[in-house]
C-alpha cells in the first residue's frame, strides 16, 4: 500500500511526452499509482509461482500503459469487499482487477474500457448436456458467481423466456473456485463463467473442462474513482496508442483472448 | 448527622470523558456524508435484506439447537467412565475445533465430489441402500450439518465448564436421595451450570449470527451474502454494510435480552440480583441519607 | 450374620485416599430401632464412614450390608458381582443422609429441596409431598421459611432443611453427619426431640456428633473411633461414664 | 470372594461400532483417490503455507492477548458501581458482538474514506496533532484493530461467567483480611474463576485461528487466504483445504495441550484430577480384586 | 464515649435486607482485652452483627466504633464522611474474623491461606510470614497438614485453618464466628486455650457461639440476642447463672 515511499522504477525510452503532459500534476511528479486488484483472477491478475508476484493480463497491460505516460503501477491484492471504501479512501488510486462495466457502477467509477467479455458455458469433459444456445439453459441447473453481470443477463434474458416445466434453475456462489467445485461434484450442469476466465480454465486443466458456446455481453474497464476524469483520459489515450501500435493485441494474445479485442478505447461505454 | 458519599472526582471526570466522546463520536457517524445514511436506510427496509436475514436468524437458530444438544451429549460423554466414551468425544471435540469451519461446508457440500454414491450396508457385500451423494445433502442441508456439527464441539467445552463449577456435594447430596443420574444432571447440575453455560452460549449464538455467512460458499442466501451481492454490482460498499450492521445489531440486540432473561431465571437463589430500576435505586439511596433514625429498641 | 439380624452391618471396611489410610478394619453391627452415636477426634474417619455406608465411596477391603442387603453388591455365593446403578439408586433412596456441609439445593427453595426426593425418586404426587414437606419443615420449626433459597437461611436453618430433606424420603435408617453443628442449644433441643420421636418410631440411626452430652441422651450405643479404627464399642452410658480404653478416656476428659 | 465387575454389553458393544465406524471412515479416506493426497502433502510442507501459517498464528496471539486483557477490563467495569463505567462497557460489548468483525475490519481499513485527517486536540480549537489515517493504519494494524476488540467484547462476557462462579463467601474472606479490591480480584477471584474461564477462552483462541482468516478482505496473508490464492489459480481446491486443514489441526492441538495444562493448574486444590496413566490405572483396578485383605485391626 | 475507651462500641446499629430487620438498635460496648460472647437462638441476628463491626455489610442507621476510630466513616463534627476503600482496608486489616463456613481459599494450601494476608497486606517478608504461619499452625494443632488443599482436610481442621489465618495479621481485636461449631470436645478444649492465651495477651474478641459452656469458659461478659435485639448483657456467670429477662431463662433451661 501507501507506506512505500521508495522511489518509482520507470523505464524512460518509452515515455511518449505528449501523453504524459495529460496526467494530473500531482500523479506525474510522484511517477506512482497504486493499484487495487482482486488477486488471483486469471488471467487477469494471478500470482506467479513464487507466491507473491502478481502478473497477468492487467499487470503487463498496466506494465505498458505505465511505460508510454512515465508512471509505475504498483499492484496490491485487494478483495472486492474492499476495492470501492478504498478507492473512496484515497488508499488506493484506480482498479485494474478485470472489472466489468455496467451502468450501475459508472454512477460510483469512471471506467476505460480495454476488453470486451461475455459468459461462457463451461461443462464437464464428460457431461451429456452440451447447451449450444440460451433456450438450451432452461431445465438446466446453471452457475454463476454472484455479484457478476452475468447473474443479472441469466435473470433478466433468459429465464423469463424458460417455458414453465422447465424452469431455469440458477445457484449463485461466491468465488469462481466454489462454481467450479459445484460443477465437478454434479450440482450444477452449466458454469455460466466470463469467457476470459472460461478460456484460461479449459486450458490450464487439460481435459476435465469444456466450453459448449460463449456470448459477447460486456465491456471490461480500468475503475478510477469518478472525480479523477483527468486520470482517466490519459489512461484512454494510452491505450488507445497501445491499440493502435499492435502492443495491446500482442499482450491479449499472448493469454489466449485473440477474440476479445477492442479497436477502441472508450470511457464508461459499457451498457449491461 | 448527615452522612456524605464519598467524593471520587476522577470518576466523574471520567465519566464526563465518556459521555462527551460517545456524544461528539455519534455526530461525526451522523453527519458524514461518506456513510449515505439514506442508501443505508432504503436498504435496511429492502426485501432482500430483509430476507436475507430471515435466513441467517434461521441458520442460527437451527445450527444452535443442534449444537447445544449435542454439546451437552458431548459433554456428558466426557465425564464417562468408559475409556471409549471418552476418547471418541474428545477426538470429535478435536476434529471438529481444529478443521476451517469453511471447509467442512465444502466438504460436506461436495460430498458428492468424494462419494458420488452413498452405501450403506456391509463392507464386502451388494449395499442395502444406494444414495445419490446430490440428492439428499441440499445445501441448505450442507451448511446445517457443518455449522451444526462444529458448534456442538465448542459447545461441548462450555459445558464441561459448567459442569466443573458445580459443587461435587451437589451431586452426593442428590445421590444419597437415591436419585438416578440422568435426573441428578437435569435437576440438580445443569441448573446450577446454567449460569455459567449461558453468557458463552450468548456468545457462541451471537458469534453464529455471524458465522452463517460461511454459508456463502454453498450459495445460501445469508444476511452478509445478501449484502455482498448486491454491493459487488452495485458499488455502494459501504451504505450496504451499514444497512447489514443495522439488521445485524438489531438481531443481536434480541438475543442479548434473550440472555438477560435466560440468565435471570437461572440465578434465583444464587446471588443477589438488583432488579430495581436504576431511577428508583438513586430515590433509594438518596432517602436512605434522610431517613430517620429508627426509634431505639433495647 | 446374627439371629437378630442388624439393619446395617459392617465387616472389616477398609478405605484409603491415596496413600492416606482412613479406614483400617472396621467392624459395626446397628441394630434395627438403634442410635449409634459415633464420635471420636477430628480426622478420625468418622463421616468417611458414614459415606461408606451410603456406597458414596467405594471401600478397597471388607463389605456393609443394610437391611440384609449388600451395599453395592450382589453376593453370588462365590463372587461378588457390583450392582447396577438402578439398584445402588433404589437402595440409597432407603438411607436418609444429612451432610456436615448440609449440601443444600441453592437453586431451589427449601421447600422445592424438601419435595425433589419423593417426587423425582419415590413418584408421589406433589400435592402429597408437599403436605408432607411442610409437615416437616415445620417439625423442624421452619414453617414458616417454606418459601426462602439457602442463602438467605441461617447456619441452622440450612441445617434443618436438610433433615426435612432426608426425612422426606421416609429411610430405613438415617444417617447424621453433626447433625447440630450449626445448631444453638435450643435448637439442640429441638432437634433431640425429632430425633427420639423417630427412634420411638423405630427409625434406626446412625450419628455422627462431637456433643458427648448429645450422644448420652439420644444415643443407645456409642462407638469410639481414633485413626481410622474402633478403639470402643457399647452401651452409651457405659462408654461415656466408664470408657474402658485409655484413649477414650483421655478423649471424654478432655470435655469440659 | 472375587469381585465381578458389572457386565454392561451395551457399552461394549457401542464400543465395538464406534471403532469400526471409526476405522472404516479412516480407510476410506485415505485411499479416496479424490482426496489427492500427495498434492495435499506436498503443499502442507510448501514454504507459502508455512509462512500462512506463520501469520495466522502471529494474528491469534497478538488479538487474543488484546482480547483477554481488555476483555477482563471490561468484565470488571461491569461490575463497577458507577453507573456510566457499567453502562459504557455494556454499550461497548453490545456494539461489538453486534456489528460483523468483516464490517469492522472494512471500517478500520479504510478509516481514511470517513476521516482522512484524524486530528487530536479539543475541538474548536486547532488540533494539537494531525495523522494521516492511511499512514498509521496499516493493513496488519487494520487487522489488528479490529479482531483484538472484537474478541474483547465476547472475552468479558466469559470472564462475567467466571466471577460469577466465584462464591461470595471469598472475597468476603479476603475483605476481613483487608485485601484491596485489585488484590482480592487478582489473587482470590481470578485464579478460581480460571477453570471456569479456561474452557470457553480455548474455544475463542481455537476459533481466532480459524477467524483471522476475514483478514484477507485487507489482503494479510493468513493461512486460509494463501491456500484459497493458491487453489483459485489451479483449482486443486480439495487437496488444498487438507493441507491447510492439517496445518490448523496441528495449531489446534498445539493450543489444546496448552489449554489441558493451564487447565490443570488452576485446578490444584479444587477437585480430584486423576493424574495416574491409564495403563496405570487399569493395573490399579485389576490389583484390587486381587489385594489381600488388610490384617484385621481392631 | 466513657472514660475507659470500649475497643468495640456499637450505637443504634439498624440493619435490614430488604423487609427483615435483622439488627433493630444495638448498643453494645466491649473494653479492650475483654471477651464478649453473644448467644441467642438462631436467625436472631449474631453473625450479621459481627459482619457489621467488619463493614461488610451496611448499616442503615447508627454507629460502631473499633479502637476510637469509626467504622466505615470519618466523623466531621456537623457530617459524617464515607472513607475511601484504602482506608476501610487498613482497619479491616486490625480485626481478625473466623467465618461460620470457613471460607478458606480452595485453591490455596493451609500455610498458604495463612500467608496471604501477612505478605499480600502487611508486606512482610515471606520467610518471616511462613515462620510465624507455622507456628500458628502447629498452635491450633495443624502442623502436618500446612500443605494440603482445604478439600482435604475435615471440617474441624478447615475451622482451625480459618483462626490461623485470622491471626496471622496481628489483629487488634478477633471475631469469631461459631468458632467451634465444626470441633470435637478434644479440639474445642485446644481453641480454648488458644483463645484464653490469646485474652491473656491482651486481645479482645467477639464471639458467637451457641455453646453455653464454652461461652461460660471464656467470656467475660456475655450478651443475649433475640429478635434483632440485645435482650441481655452482662458478666458471664450473672447472664448464664441467673438471668435477669426471663427470654434468656427460657433459652437457658433448653440446654441440657
Ligand atoms: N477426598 C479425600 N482425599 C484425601 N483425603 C481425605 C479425603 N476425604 C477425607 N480425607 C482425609 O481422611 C481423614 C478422615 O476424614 P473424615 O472427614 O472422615 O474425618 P472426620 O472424622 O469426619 O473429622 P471431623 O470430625 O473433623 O469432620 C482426614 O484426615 C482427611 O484429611
Ligand atoms: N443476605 C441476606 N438476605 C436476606 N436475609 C438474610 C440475609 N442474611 C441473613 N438474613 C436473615 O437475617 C436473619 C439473621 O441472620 P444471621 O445469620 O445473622 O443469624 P444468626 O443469629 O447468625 O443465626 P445462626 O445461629 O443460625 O447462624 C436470618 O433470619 C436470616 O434469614
Ligand atoms: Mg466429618
Ligand atoms: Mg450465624
Amino acid at each position: 500500500g501507501s507506506d512505500t515511499a521508495d522511489a518509482p522504477n520507470i523505464d524512460s525510452s518509452r515515455i511518449d511526452p505528449e501523453l504524459q503532459a495529460m496526467l494530473p500534476d500531482d500523479v506525474r511528479e510522484s511517477g506512482i499509482l497504486e493499484v487495487a486488484s482482486d488477486v488471483p483472477y486469471p488471467p487477469f491478475e494471478f500470482y506467479d509461482t513464487d507466491g507473491k508476484t502478481v502478473v497477468g493480463l492487467d499487470p503487463d497491460l498496466g506494465k505498458a500503459i505505465g511505460d508510454l505516460l512515465g508512471l509505475e503501477l504498483r499492484f496490491n491484492a485487494v478483495t472486492y469487499d474492499t476495492m470501492i471504501p478504498s478507492l473512496a479512501s484515497g488508499k488506493y488510486d484506480l482498479a485494474f482487477t478485470g472489472m466489468s462495466d455496467t451502468p450501475d457502477r459508472q454512477k460510483q467509477l469512471t471506467f476505460v474500457d480495454y476488453l470486451t467479455t461475455g459468459g461462457s458455458f463451461l461443462i464437464t469433459g464428460d457431461s451429456e448436456e452440451q447447451p449450444a444456445a440460451l433456450e438450451d439453459l432452461c431445465g438446466l441447473s446453471v452457475g454463476a458467481q454472484s455479484g457478476t453481470y452475468i447473474v443479472e443477463f441469466l435473470q433478466t434474458q433468459v429465464a423469463p423466456g424458460c417455458p414453465a416445466a422447465a424452469q431455469l434453475d440458477l445457484s449463485q456462489f461466491t468465488g469462481q473456485d466454489d462454481l467450479v467445485n459445484a460443477l465437478r461434484s454434479g450440482r450444477v450442469d452449466v458454469a455460466v463463467i466470463p469467457s476470459p476466465s472460461a478460456g484460461y480454465l479449459v486450458e490450464t486443466t487439460g481435459d476435465e473442462f469444456d466450453v459448449s458456446m460463449s456470448l459477447d455481453v460486456g465491456l471490461v474497464g480500468i475503475a478510477f474513482p469518478r472525480e479523477d476524469a483527468q486520470l482517466a483520459a490519459a489512461f484512454q489515450a494510452a491505450l488507445q496508442h497501445l491499440m493502435d501500435d499492435g502492443t495491446y493485441a500482442e499482450i491479449l494474445d499472448s493469454y489466449g483472448l485473440g477474440d476479445n479485442v477492442l479497436t477502441e478505447a472508450t470511457i464508461d461505454a459499457g451498457s449491461v | 448527622m448527615p452522612v456524605r458519599p464519598l467524593r471520587r472526582p476522577w470518576r466523574w471526570g471520567a465519566g464526563a470523558v465518556i459521555i462527551v466522546v460517545a456524544a461528539l463520536l455519534a455526530r461525526s457517524i451522523a453527519t458524514n456524508p461518506r456513510f449515505e445514511w439514506s442508501v443505508a436506510w432504503d436498504y435496511v427496509f429492502s426485501r432482500q435484506l430483509a430476507e436475507g436475514a430471515l435466513m441467517t436468524l434461521q441458520l442460527t437458530v437451527i445450527c444452535m439447537v443442534i449444537g447445544v444438544a449435542l454439546g451437552i451429549t458431548l459433554a456428558i460423554m466426557r465425564q464417562s467412565d468408559l475409556w471409549l466414551v471418552r476418547r471418541a468425544a474428545d477426538l470429535y471435540v478435536w476434529f471438529f475445533r481444529g478443521t476451517p469451519v469453511l471447509v467442512q461446508i465444502i466438504f460436506w457440500f461436495n460430498l458428492a465430489a468424494l462419494y458420488p454414491v452413498i452405501a450403506v450396508g456391509v463392507p464386502g457385500l451388494e449395499p442395502w441402500v444406494t444414495l445419490d451423494a446430490n440428492t439428499i445433502i441440499t445445501p441448505m442441508a450442507a451448511a446445517l450439518l457443518a455449522l451444526g456439527l462444529n458448534e456442538a464441539a465448542y459447545m461441548s467445552e462450555i459445558v464441561r465448564a459448567g459442569l466443573l463449577s458445580v459443587d461435587d456435594g451437589q451431586r452426593e447430596a442428590a445421590q444419597s436421595l437415591g436419585m438416578s443420574r440422568a435426573r441428578i444432571m437435569r435437576r440438580i447440575v445443569l441448573p446450577q451450570a446454567m449460569r455459567v453455560i449461558i453468557p458463552p452460549t450468548g456468545n457462541e449464538t451471537i458469534g453464529m449470527l455471524k458465522t452463517t455467512a460461511l454459508v456463502s460458499v454453498v450459495a445460501v442466501a445469508d444476511l452478509l451474502y445478501v449484502t455482498q451481492t448486491i454491493y459487488s454490482q452495485t458499488f455502494q460498499t459501504i451504505p450496504l454494510l451499514i444497512a447489514a450492521s443495522i439488521w445485524y445489531i438489531t438481531l443481536t440486540t434480541i438475543l442479548s435480552i434473550g440472555q438477560a432473561r435466560l440468565e435471570k431465571r437461572y440465578s434465583r437463589g444464587a446471588h443477589e440480583v438488583d432488579t430495581t430500576p436504576w431511577t428508583h435505586r438513586v430515590r433509594i439511596s438518596l432517602a436512605r441519607f434522610h431517613a430517620p433514625v429508627p426509634r431505639r429498641l433495647s | 450374620m446374627n439371629v437378630h439380624t442388624p439393619l446395617i452391618l459392617a465387616e472389616g471396611v477398609y478405605k484409603r485416599f491415596g496413600r492416606t489410610e482412613v479406614l483400617r478394619g472396621i467392624d459395626l453391627a446397628v441394630a434395627p430401632g438403634e442410635v449409634c452415636c459415633i464420635i471420636g477426634p477430628s480426622g478420625s474417619g468418622k463421616s468417611t464412614l458414614l459415606r461408606c455406608v451410603n456406597h458414596l465411596e467405594k471401600i478397597q477391603a471388607g463389605r456393609i450390608w443394610v437391611d440384609g442387603q449388600m451395599v453395592g453388591y450382589a453376593d453370588h455365593g462365590d463372587h461378588l458381582q457390583e450392582l447396577p446403578d438402578r439398584e445402588v439408586q433404589r437402595r440409597r433412596a432407603q438411607i436418609g443422609m444429612v451432610f456436615q456441609r448440609f449440601n443444600l439445593f441453592p437453586h431451589m427453595t427449601a421447600l422445592e429441596n424438601v419435595v425433589e426426593g419423593p417426587i423425582g425418586v419415590s413418584r408421589r404426587p406433589r400435592a402429597e409431598a408437599e403436605e408432607h414437606a411442610r409437615w416437616l419443615l415445620e417439625r423442624v420449626g421452619l414453617a414458616e421459611k417454606a418459601n426462602a433459597y439457602p442463602r438467605h437461611l441461617s447456619g441452622g436453618q440450612q441445617q434443618r432443611v436438610a433433615i426435612a430433606r432426608a426425612l422426606a424420603m421416609r429411610p430405613r435408617a438415617m444417617l447424621f453427619d453433626e447433625p447440630t453443628s450449626a445448631l444453638d442449644p435450643e435448637l439442640v433441643g429441638e432437634v433431640l426431640t425429632v430425633m427420639k420421636a423417630l427412634a420411638a418410631e423405630g427409625m434406626t440411626m446412625m450419628v455422627v456428633t462431637h456433643e458427648v452430652s448429645f450422644a448420652r441422651e439420644v444415643a443407645d450405643t456409642v462407638v469410639f473411633m481414633d485413626e481410622g479404627q474402633i478403639v470402643e464399642h457399647g452401651p452409651a452410658r457405659d462408654v461415656i461414664i466408664d470408657p474402658q480404653s485409655p484413649r477414650t478416656r483421655e478423649f471424654l476428659t478432655r470435655v469440659s
